[in-house]
């Protein structure tokens, strides 16, 4: 009850805090003047349509590079972690069979849900959406496959290496900016093209499609090594 | 002042007096304390046989050289406190060599025979000279407090450490002697004469009484000898000394007679009336009053 | 140049790459992954060395071909060059060690190291505050996932709380973010930098988020059990990783975000760092648990950093070099320790014992024990030096006295672990199974912080190159250990007396250093003489008596007050470990070490005080302190007197000293004490005795003088080994020299300086020889003794004079001491102490007395019918002092009225007259000469007599003596030696009561006890942690809520 | 509009430090995290709300010309999409210890899940 106590009262400190922090925000009619440069020059420079994604791709770039390794460091750990751990047990865990409506239903639900996941992040640069959300739609395919079969094993190799070739062509591509352009993750290092057109802002929608395989595979990667956990009775 | 080849026939005279002096003290001490027991006592030339006695056994044992060194250290102490000793104030035939030291080196240099003495006893492998030894060093730490303190006193007094100086401050009757002008200083001084006189109610270094403890134990013949001509010049050079701090000291032989006699009946007669303490008591007792005397007396400076 | 970006993408492609090359097997992954680490560090390394060589300045390097504010961008100074530089070399040593763990978990953990070093250098170099974020994101993943390498239940909710509690910690890092880009904005920090007015008006509450959220990463006190069982929990590689590489990225990006908070920043880190520094380590007292012992410390002195980070207004343009040493040292010998710890495998610290068995790694873990506690010559020695320096300078008395207070706290427990593994039994456990990949990091890091304190040293205009000169010869000495002592002991020799030549130029016509050189380096040829007497190799023993010799020497040497401490630290080190050799020396080496420390640190403050005052670190700084002189010279002289064993400071002497080998003890006591009255002589004489509070100190000193004698000299009396007395007989000796010292007088300065030079001369030969008869019998025991003179005359000879010169009994030298005491005593009307004094000479006679007989004379054992004369080598040096001893006696004038020529300018007054071998003062006077003469004459004459009456006499056998008619038959049964003044303990032993020894014990007890107390906030439950997180935000903001705009 | 959002998102905040710090159960201890970093993202987007103003998408309805004064920022927007994923990161790790915790120790409760070896 006293601890119970204290975290109201802690809760309340903070509520001052973010009190203060309200008060003192600046209550601004316009735009700060980086959100200024994006929404003026952005359409100019990187020639993408949208421009949240011109600045997730590419002015702040590293950030988003750095997002994907955290996923991919994540992947990484619950990888090797759960790997490892169980090490000790090979009997592999039978698991009930669903049924085959439902397994039949799903192999074709999935491929539509991946292409769902291509095309939103291919148009990232044109519409809402991009390669995070793209990504996240593709491992909700590789959910569906595994509700539906709990011992699917497909893809896992290939996941294996989409994982690593996008994150290298990723790495890739930014290098090339030095060379090619002004600077890392440039993404005027092809033809930028005209504003609001498919083929267009360069590099990001391939950045955003290699962004896009390579957070369906971490993810996909995640939901393979928390499937394969053995059962704790 | 430098060195001056004629002093040493006259210092030796004075060693002779003084070993006179101490010989006839030794002889009628005995006799006093023995009357005070309605006792007849020995021949007040008792000594003087004792001593022809112990010269003339040939001994022919010896312990090793530090045991043979003993009792030459023993009196070579002694004898040298009277070297450095101003016997008579004013007389350049008996200030001996009192200009090559001070009150500290006769201080220091009581340690001299006791320390060699010790050492000497210490190589005769008895036990018994060894407790000695251990009580007598005990004894002294403590009974050198007062002493120490009334000393200080006096020097400070007389803003000197010179005993020459200190004698001539004295001089012109009774109300200039220390005595009168630092009484309390006289008192500690003389409470710590007893612990180093060898007297009851401090002699449980020597118990002369009882089974032969102390340093003296495995000495004999002519070792004895020597340490018996010591025990006449030792106690007279402290005497004498207490003389020359407290009590104006001594213008010519007699005054230097009668004055260290007297200081020299003091311990006895407070031996005859206390009984014999041990060690840890006669600390104990030291520590009381006569510190408090001591400390009295510098703060009365 | 390379550019930076290329140490994200090399991070990054190899370790989005080590998928495609899990098929060409696992070793194959690990040398890629150490290489890429390894081309990412030459990334920085060589940006570095552009630097360094003044190349190139700082570079912005933009992304994705924008323009600044707008793009993210990296910053490229000599500060992240080497910061990025220290990272990933980190990142290199530690993967390197953690081949094993890593093979076993295969390439995804690779590639988690490889992200999460570039997360690291990506802190150090991202422009941009979130980006900055980012970064940090990827590092805690990547250290969670390290901290997985093990997969124990320990590692596992380390990791656990580690996430949680970064969680929540990055929330508000990015509210933070999110409200001070509303204000500002923008997200570049360089932009941030230059709005703060912007930020004072409205994003005071924002910053304060990014600021204690960056803080908390730091794992400030008390919201840091986090932090500490990561440490704890990780396997030892990645925790050194954390220590090393994380600690000092995250401390970079708060360095870098500290400013935008303005002054109300600044404060929050001086307080919550430096408290967190003081508090981490009282907490790890209580702690035995060495991953938990590193954590607190690297915690500690992250916060230390972080203070100093918040005091860097006071500090100035030295900041950045503090910090730089602090943190460097930090760095590799954390890491090092960590790596040590992953050697040794049991976290216990008594269980580092075992790693003795490997001597080399053993001398490592010495090596970074003593640089964390900013010994020199490591670089945190001049860090800590200019910290304290500058914050006293700038009257930051209380963050300097909590600083040295929190280093005491630390030196505690690291020197009680160090001293527990270097001392205790080690025949039950293993070796430790070291392999190539755990062994090269330690050795590596273990050399670099030397070179770096060489580095460091070559910036430091104050220290002077030969003060640096020694410790090659050291190390040469160090590597040649494998030789036969003899030979090792002519090296010494030869080195010695190199320093001396190279010393007298400097001296000459300085009397007080001539006898302080004469002391040291003459003491050191004397003992090296000694030394002769040992068989085999005696590994280790030379370097560390060098150490000691020459630190010494460059203390004579000094000519400033950080050559003074560099010299007197040297010292420390050296003869520490010459004590500890002792057989039972553990505790007392230990509380030596520690005494050493608080003393350094007392002299330091002390230093600093006079620094400020004066403006200059000339040993003239001394001179008329301005600033709180009376802390000022009380902790100078409080430092130097534990050297001195002075009363309250002793109680590690008699142990220390009486466990010693001969000539260790020689050294230890009769010359090494002395460093202790060299400096209180600096001390004094700077401090001068006209003052009040200098009339109040000097006061206290010489009644601390006279009760030291007393107590030195009783406690003497009662020991029954040899060697306690004599070790207790030193603190007597020394504390006739402080009251000598403390009278401030011509007499009592000529009579300390005679003390000082006699007491080297009588005890030197009392510790080779008494040390040298212990050894021939086997115990210091003495009533285990008795009858020697019969086996070792010329010892018993030697002892013998050296006791008489002790005592004071004329017509040896050790008299004029005696007098000159008296004359001081009158002169200055110091009767109550001078009483003190003299009866502590005069209690002297009864340990005197006891020493010699005990052993020397009584009866001889059945035991020891059979042994030899003390060894020759110690007869040597022994018979040289001797000899020193009868010239000095012969011609006393030719040290007193040398010394009283030298002291006549500062003493005019009440100088002692020399009328040829006449020597007076105002109140008496003494000539030795004649003296001597005629005690000789005496003496010669009384003894012929005696041979010629006695010339019959023979020696008769051992029991021939008279024993109530029994005939005695064992020597022990008529050997008068235990307990020798059983009367006397009962008449004065309270005064040998133990009070001080207690005193500190019960002052320990308090301070662990408080740290025991204090382990009710770690829990160890996750819950509460957070509790502490969210509690220390919001507490910290009330606190300061005023000062945030 | 935006003080909805404000309000709304830390309510969020809180009532996930309310589960962090009272929850017993360490699934709901990380579920309090997710609300805490949902909370989070929306005071981010709340923050960057401008009145009036659309999305930051050059199209038909909005010209380039006239986007610097009729979008949203679009900077909130691009952090707040990174910060989700990586919030995904974070409970996705938080989950796999929770699962690797319950597997040695058999339960969920955190109190009984700390290291009691410490000496």
């Amino acid at each position: 009850m006293l601890k119970k106590l204290f975290a109201l009262i802690l809760i309340g400190g903070l509520g001052l805090i973010f009190f203060q922090l309200y008060n003192q925000r600046s209550r601004r009619e316009g735009l700060t003047k980086t959100a200024s440069y994006y929404t003026e020059k952005g359409p100019a420079e990187t020639r993408s349509a949208n421009i949240v994604t011109s600045v997730v791709v590419t002015y702040r770039g590293l950030d988003t590079l750095g997002e994907v390794t955290i996923l991919f460091a994540a992947a990484s750990i619950i990888g090797f972690f759960l790997k490892r751990s169980e090490k000790g047990s090979k009997d592999k865990t039978i698991r009930n069979q669903s049924s085959e409506l439902l397994q039949t239903g799903s192999m074709l639900l999935v491929p539509l849900i991946f292409l769902l996941g291509i095309y939103v992040f291919v148009n990232g640069h044109l519409s809402p959406g991009g390669g995070f959300q793209g990504g996240a739609i593709i491992a909700s395919g590789t959910v569906l496959a595994f509700l539906a079969n709990p011992s699917f094993e497909g893809g896992r190799t290939l996941i294996h290496i989409l994982e690593s070739l996008s994150g290298m062509f990723y790495v890739g591509i930014g290098v090339a900016g030095i060379f090619l352009a002004a600077g890392f993750l440039d993404n005027r290092i092809f033809p930028t093209g005209n504003v609001g057109s498919f083929i267009s802002a360069g590099a990001i929608p391939v950045i955003y499609s290699i962004i896009g395989l390579k957070v369906g595979a971490e993810l996909s990667a995640i939901l393979y090594s928390l499937r394969d956990t053995k059962e704790q009775q | 002042m430098n060195f001056d080849p004629m002093k040493i026939p006259w210092s030796l005279l004075g060693l002779v007096i003084v070993f006179t002096i101490g010989m006839f003290i030794r002889g009628i001490v005995p006799k006093i304390t023995a009357r005070a027991g309605m006792r007849i006592g020995i021949r007040f030339y008792q000594p003087w046989i004792d001593l022809i006695k112990h010269f003339s056994i040939q001994t022919s044992i010896t312990h090793g050289v530090m045991f043979y060194l003993g009792p030459v250290f023993r009196l070579t102490g002694g004898v040298s406190m009277i070297l450095f000793m101003p016997l008579i104030y004013g007389s350049w035939y008996f200030s001996n060599f009192a200009f090559a030291g001070d009150m500290v080196l006769f201080l220091y240099m009581m340690f001299f025979g006791t320390l060699g003495m010790a050492l000497g006893a210490g190589e005769s492998g008895h036990p018994y000279s060894a407790i000695g030894v251990s009580r007598g060093l005990a004894q002294v730490t403590v009974a050198e407090i007062p002493l120490v303190l009334a000393l200080l006193s006096v020097a400070a007094q007389h803003n000197t450490l010179s005993i020459t100086e200190i004698v001539a401050a004295q001089q012109g009757g009774i109300s200039h002697w220390t005595m009168v002008t630092n009484p309390v200083a006289t008192m500690a001084g003389m409470l710590a004469l007893l612990g180093s006189m060898m007297n009851s109610p401090f002699n449980v270094v020597l118990a002369p009484q009882e089974i032969p403890v102390g340093p003296p134990t495995e000495y004999h013949g002519t070792f004895l000898g020597i340490m018996n001509t010591n025990r006449s010049i030792f106690p007279v050079a402290k005497v004498v000394f207490f003389m020359n701090i407290f009590f104006g000291g001594a213008t010519n032989w007699g005054i230097l007679i009668l004055k260290s006699f007297i200081i020299y009946m003091w311990p006895v007669f407070v031996g005859l009336v206390f009984p014999r303490f041990r060690v840890d008591q006669s600390i104990r007792w030291f520590l009381k009053v006569p510190m408090l005397l001591g400390i009295l007396a510098v703060a009365l400076i | 140049m390379i550019n930076p970006i290329y140490i994200v993408a090399i991070g990054l492609g190899t370790a989005f790459s080590l998928g495609l090359l899990r098929k060409l097997g696992k070793e194959f992954s690990f040398w890629v992954t150490i290489f890429a680490l390894g081309a990412m560090a030459f990334i920085s390394g060589h940006w570095l060395s552009a630097f360094l060589s003044h190349q190139i300045t700082s570079t912005v390097i933009t992304t994705a071909g924008g323009k600044a504010p707008f793009v993210i961008v990296f910053n490229m100074g000599m500060t992240e060059a080497l910061f990025s530089f220290m990272v990933t070399m980190g990142a290199v040593f530690s993967g390197f060690y953690l081949h094993d763990r890593l093979i076993e978990s295969g390439p995804s953990a690779m590639a988690v190291l490889l992200a999460g070093t570039m997360g690291l250098n990506g802190i150090i170099l991202t422009g941009d505050i979130f980006n900055l974020f980012v970064f940090m994101e990827i590092s805690a993943i990547a250290t969670a996932g390290l901290v997985l390498l093990v997969s124990d239940f320990k590692a596992l909710q380390a990791g656990f709380k580690f996430m949680l509690a970064s969680g929540i910690i990055s929330g508000l890092l990015l509210l933070g973010i999110i409200f001070l880009y509303n204000s500002t904005g923008t997200l570049n920090i360089s932009e941030l930098h230059s709005k703060a007015g912007v930020i004072l008006k409205s994003g005071g509450v924002a910053t304060y988020l990014i600021t204690i959220a960056l803080l908390l990463e730091l794992k400030p006190f008390p919201a840091n059990g986090w932090g500490v069982d990561l440490y704890e929990g990780a396997p030892s590689g990645v925790s050194a990783f954390i220590a090393s590489s994380s600690a000092t990225a995250a401390f970079f990006v708060f360095l870098k975000v500290l400013p935008l908070g303005g002054d109300i920043s600044l404060r929050i880190a001086a307080a919550a760092g430096i408290s967190t520094f003081v508090f981490s380590n009282l907490m790890a007292l209580s702690y035995k648990n060495t991953s938990r012992l590193l954590g607190y410390s690297s915690i500690g002195q992250l916060g230390l950093l972080v203070g100093i980070a918040g005091l860097s207004k006071h500090l100035g343009d030295k900041t950045l070099m503090i910090i730089l040493t602090l943190l460097g040292t930090h760095y590799l010998a954390k890491a090092g320790l960590f790596w040590l710890s992953g050697i040794v495998k049991n976290p216990n610290t008594d269980e580092w014992r075992s790693l003795r068995k490997s001597p080399v790694l053993f001398a490592f873990f010495g090596v970074f024990i003593f640089a964390l506690l900013g010994f020199p010559p490591f670089p945190s020695f001049f860090g800590k030096w200019e910290l304290i320096m500058g914050l006293v300078a700038t009257k930051m008395y209380w963050w300097a006295g909590a600083i040295l207070l929190g280093t005491m706290f630390e030196g505690i427990y690291l020197f009680r672990w160090f001293s527990r593994a270097l001392k205790l039994q080690n025949n039950d456990t293993a070796t430790p199974a070291v392999t190539i990949y755990s062994i090269l990091p330690v050795v590596f890091f273990g050399f670099f912080l030397f070179y770096a304190g060489y580095y460091t040293s070559t910036f430091v205009p104050a220290l002077r190159v030969m003060c640096l000169a020694p410790l090659l010869f050291i190390l040469l000495l160090g590597l040649l250990d494998f030789l036969p002592a003899f030979l090792k002991n002519i090296i010494s020799l030869a080195g010695v007396t190199a320093y001396i030549v190279y010393l007298w130029p400097h001296i000459q016509g300085n009397t007080f250093k001539i006898v302080f050189a004469g002391i040291f380096l003459g003491g050191a040829i004397l003992a090296l003489i000694a030394g002769f007497y040992r068989r085999g190799k005696h590994m280790g023993f030379y370097p560390m008596t060098m150490l000691m010799f020459l630190g010494l020497g460059i203390l004579v040497d000094a000519s400033n007050l950080l050559e003074l401490f560099y010299g007197w630290e040297l010292m420390t080190i050296g003869s520490y470990f010459l004590l500890i050799r002792g057989e039972r020396s553990l505790p007392h080496g230990l509380s030596y070490l520690l005494f050493s420390l608080g003393g350094s640190l007392a002299m330091l403050f002390g230093f600093a005080l006079a620094h400020a005052s004066s403006g200059s670190v000339d040993l003239s700084a001394l001179n008329h302190i301005r600033i709180m002189p009376a802390l000022a010279y009380s902790l100078m002289l409080a430092g130097f007197m534990t050297k001195t064993a002075s009363l309250g400071l002793h109680i590690w002497l008699p142990g220390a000293h009486g466990e010693a080998v001969a000539d260790i003890h020689f050294m230890a006591s009769a010359i090494l004490l002395k460093a202790g009255v060299f400096g209180i002589i600096l001390v004094l004489g700077g401090m001068g005795n006209t003052q009040p509070y200098a009339q109040k100190i000097l006061f206290v000193l010489g009644w601390i003088g006279a009760l030291t004698a007393l107590i030195g000299n009783i406690g003497a009396a009662f020991q029954e080994s040899a060697k306690y007395l004599l070790a207790w007989s030193s603190i007597g000796q020394l504390g006739y020299i402080v009251f000598g010292l403390a009278s401030m007088t011509h007499l009592g300065w000529l009579a300390a300086y005679g003390y000082t030079i006699t007491h080297f001369l009588y005890k030197g030969i009392l510790f080779l020889l008494i040390g040298g008869v212990a050894f021939r019998v086997g115990t210091a025991d003495m009533y285990k003794m008795g009858g020697l003179i019969k086996r070792m005359p010329f010892s018993f000879f030697a002892v013998l004079i050296a006791i008489i010169t002790l005592a004071g009994i004329p017509p040896l030298v050790g008299f004029t001491g005696k007098w000159l005491v008296y004359n001081m005593i009158l002169s200055k009307h110091l009767f109550y102490q001078g009483v003190v004094i003299i009866i502590s000479g005069v209690i002297a006679f009864l340990y005197l007395f006891r020493l010699i007989h005990v052993i020397f004379l009584g009866q001889l054992k059945d035991r020891n019918r059979k042994v030899k004369e003390v060894y020759v080598w110690l007869l040597i040096p022994a018979y040289l002092m001797l000899t020193a001893i009868f010239a000095l006696s012969m011609f006393p004038d030719m040290m007193l009225a040398r010394l009283g020529r030298m002291l006549t300018p500062s003493f005019p007054e009440g100088a002692l007259v020399w009328d040829g071998f006449t020597a007076s003062s105002r109140y008496g006077t003494f000539n030795l000469q004649i003296i001597m003469a005629v005690i000789g004459a005496t003496f010669a004459a009384v003894f012929l007599w005696l041979v010629f009456a006695n010339r019959k006499a023979q020696k008769v056998k051992q029991f021939n003596i008279f024993y109530s008619g029994e005939a005695p038959s064992r020597p022990e049964l008529t050997h008068y030696g235990y307990n020798f003044f059983a009367h006397y303990r009962k008449a004065v032993g309270f005064m040998a009561t133990p009070l001080v020894t207690r005193f500190w014990d019960q002052l320990s007890q308090g301070l662990h006890g408080l740290s025991s107390y204090g382990r009710a906030i770690y829990t160890g439950n996750a819950q509460s942690y957070l509790y502490h997180i969210v509690a220390f935000v919001v507490v910290v903001y009330l606190l300061s809520a005023g000062g945030i705009s | 509009m935006i003080h909805i959002a404000l309000a709304g998102g830390a309510l969020l905040i809180f009532i996930g430090i309310w589960g962090m710090l009272t929850k017993k159960n360490i699934i709901r201890i990380i579920i309090g995290f997710s609300l805490f970093d949902t909370g989070l993202h929306v005071v981010l987007v709340g923050l960057g709300y401008l009145k009036n103003r659309t999305a930051p998408i050059v199209d038909a309805d909005l010209p380039a010309k006239a986007a610097s004064s009729q979008s949203v920022d679009p900077v909130p927007q691009a952090i707040v999409l990174t910060a989700i994923v990586i919030g995904l990161a974070v409970t996705s790790v938080l989950l796999v210890f929770a699962l690797k915790l319950y597997q040695s120790k058999n339960t969920l409760d955190i109190n009984k899940l700390r290291d009691n070896t410490n000496d």
